[in-house]
């Protein structure tokens, strides 16, 4: 199981979920309507780095965020 | 030298002392940058997220950019409201020369608006409305949306 | 909002004051930019000649520029002699925009630097030695040495 | 008469001269011993404005102010 949080205003509580990469979980959270529409304009951290390949591997005990559009200050 | 605080910032405070913190490292450019909450749109305060882990890691990279360059980075930042007229942010460069000051602040900021994993809330009465029309895409967001 | 002093600066007042007095304004960013004498080269302090008449005619020339972009900037800068550690000069912008503020405070410093008719001497023992090579000609200098 | 003053480092007493322009100021200055050197590098004020042709004339009672190098901060 992964652990998936989504951070900042997705309107979501965080879930566990069984996948195997970034790419499963797309396929996963695609299908969502919560998360869906966020999913284009959010970055994705595992463990608290950042990752910019769907192919990134996932293992039992990870953590994702997702994290939506900024503005700090 | 990153300080999250759960209200607005204390601005005099902060300035002084980091300013004396710093007195005896010898830097010849202090240049702090401070935010604070406009009125305007009829809100009553700013409020704030902050996902403190990538902020810390985001945080330290900068501070290792400015020290190969002899210069010192803190900042602080507000967690929750900040009512219009307080202060949510502030960033300041120590650095020997000010050539150095001047271009670390201007990028540090502009960065910080674009990557901080922090989300704005615009408090309109007791509602609180994220401010999606002045955010930014952190760089390299969108993978999850790819794979349709 | 220019302000000449006969001793070193007062850090913290004049941060502190600055940022009071325009808290009403409706500023979104505040950008001090604080200059301190550095310790190198043997000198106990620096020391500084002001022509004050065209020094504040060059202000008021950027007081006009900042107003026109809805901005403000407020200066300090000691007359006589500034202990190493000290402070001699503050520079702030306050804009509505952090972009106008970054840019301002980066040109003003740097014209500053080039033309605010200011000079500096390093005080060695009870000596002080004009700071030449860190002087730089106003802009337009030499028209009475072409005559030749 | 006017009165010429000279700034910062230049180790001069304000004097008076007569010059109806600044070439002819020029001309006098570039034969003072104490103030040849400061004069390709030092910039021209009439009456607090800096000026930047050598053809500016001058009338009595106007103050030439020259300034040498300059290091704020």
């Amino acid at each position: 199981m992964i652990y998936v949080e989504f951070l900042g205003p997705i309107p979501k509580e965080s879930v566990e979920i069984e996948a195997a990469s970034l790419r499963e979980l797309s396929d996963i959270l695609s299908r969502d309507e919560d998360v869906k529409e966020w999913l284009s304009s959010s970055a994705v951290a595992v463990n608290d780095t950042l990752v910019s390949s769907l192919d990134t591997k996932l293992k039992s005990g990870d953590r994702v965020s997702l994290l939506p559009p900024v503005c700090g200050g | 030298m990153l300080e999250l605080a759960s209200t607005e910032l204390d601005v005099p405070e902060i300035l002084t002392r980091w300013y004396t913190l710093e007195l005896q490292n010898n830097f010849g450019a202090y240049i702090p940058f401070v935010g604070i909450v406009r009125e305007e749109g009829g809100i009553s305060a700013l409020s704030f997220d902050v996902y403190e882990p990538l902020l810390r890691s985001w945080f330290d990279t900068w501070q290792t950019r400015a020290k190969e360059k002899g210069a010192k980075i803190r900042m602080a930042h507000s967690k929750g409201d900040v009512r219009v007229h307080a202060s949510s942010f502030i960033a300041a460069v120590f650095s020997p020369k000010r050539r150095v000051a001047l271009e670390f602040i201007d990028e540090f900021v502009e960065d910080f608006k674009a990557n901080a994993p922090i989300w704005k809330y615009d408090v309109l009465g007791n509602k609180r409305v994220y401010a999606k029309d002045r955010s930014t895409p952190i760089k390299g967001s969108g993978i999850l949306g790819k794979s349709r």
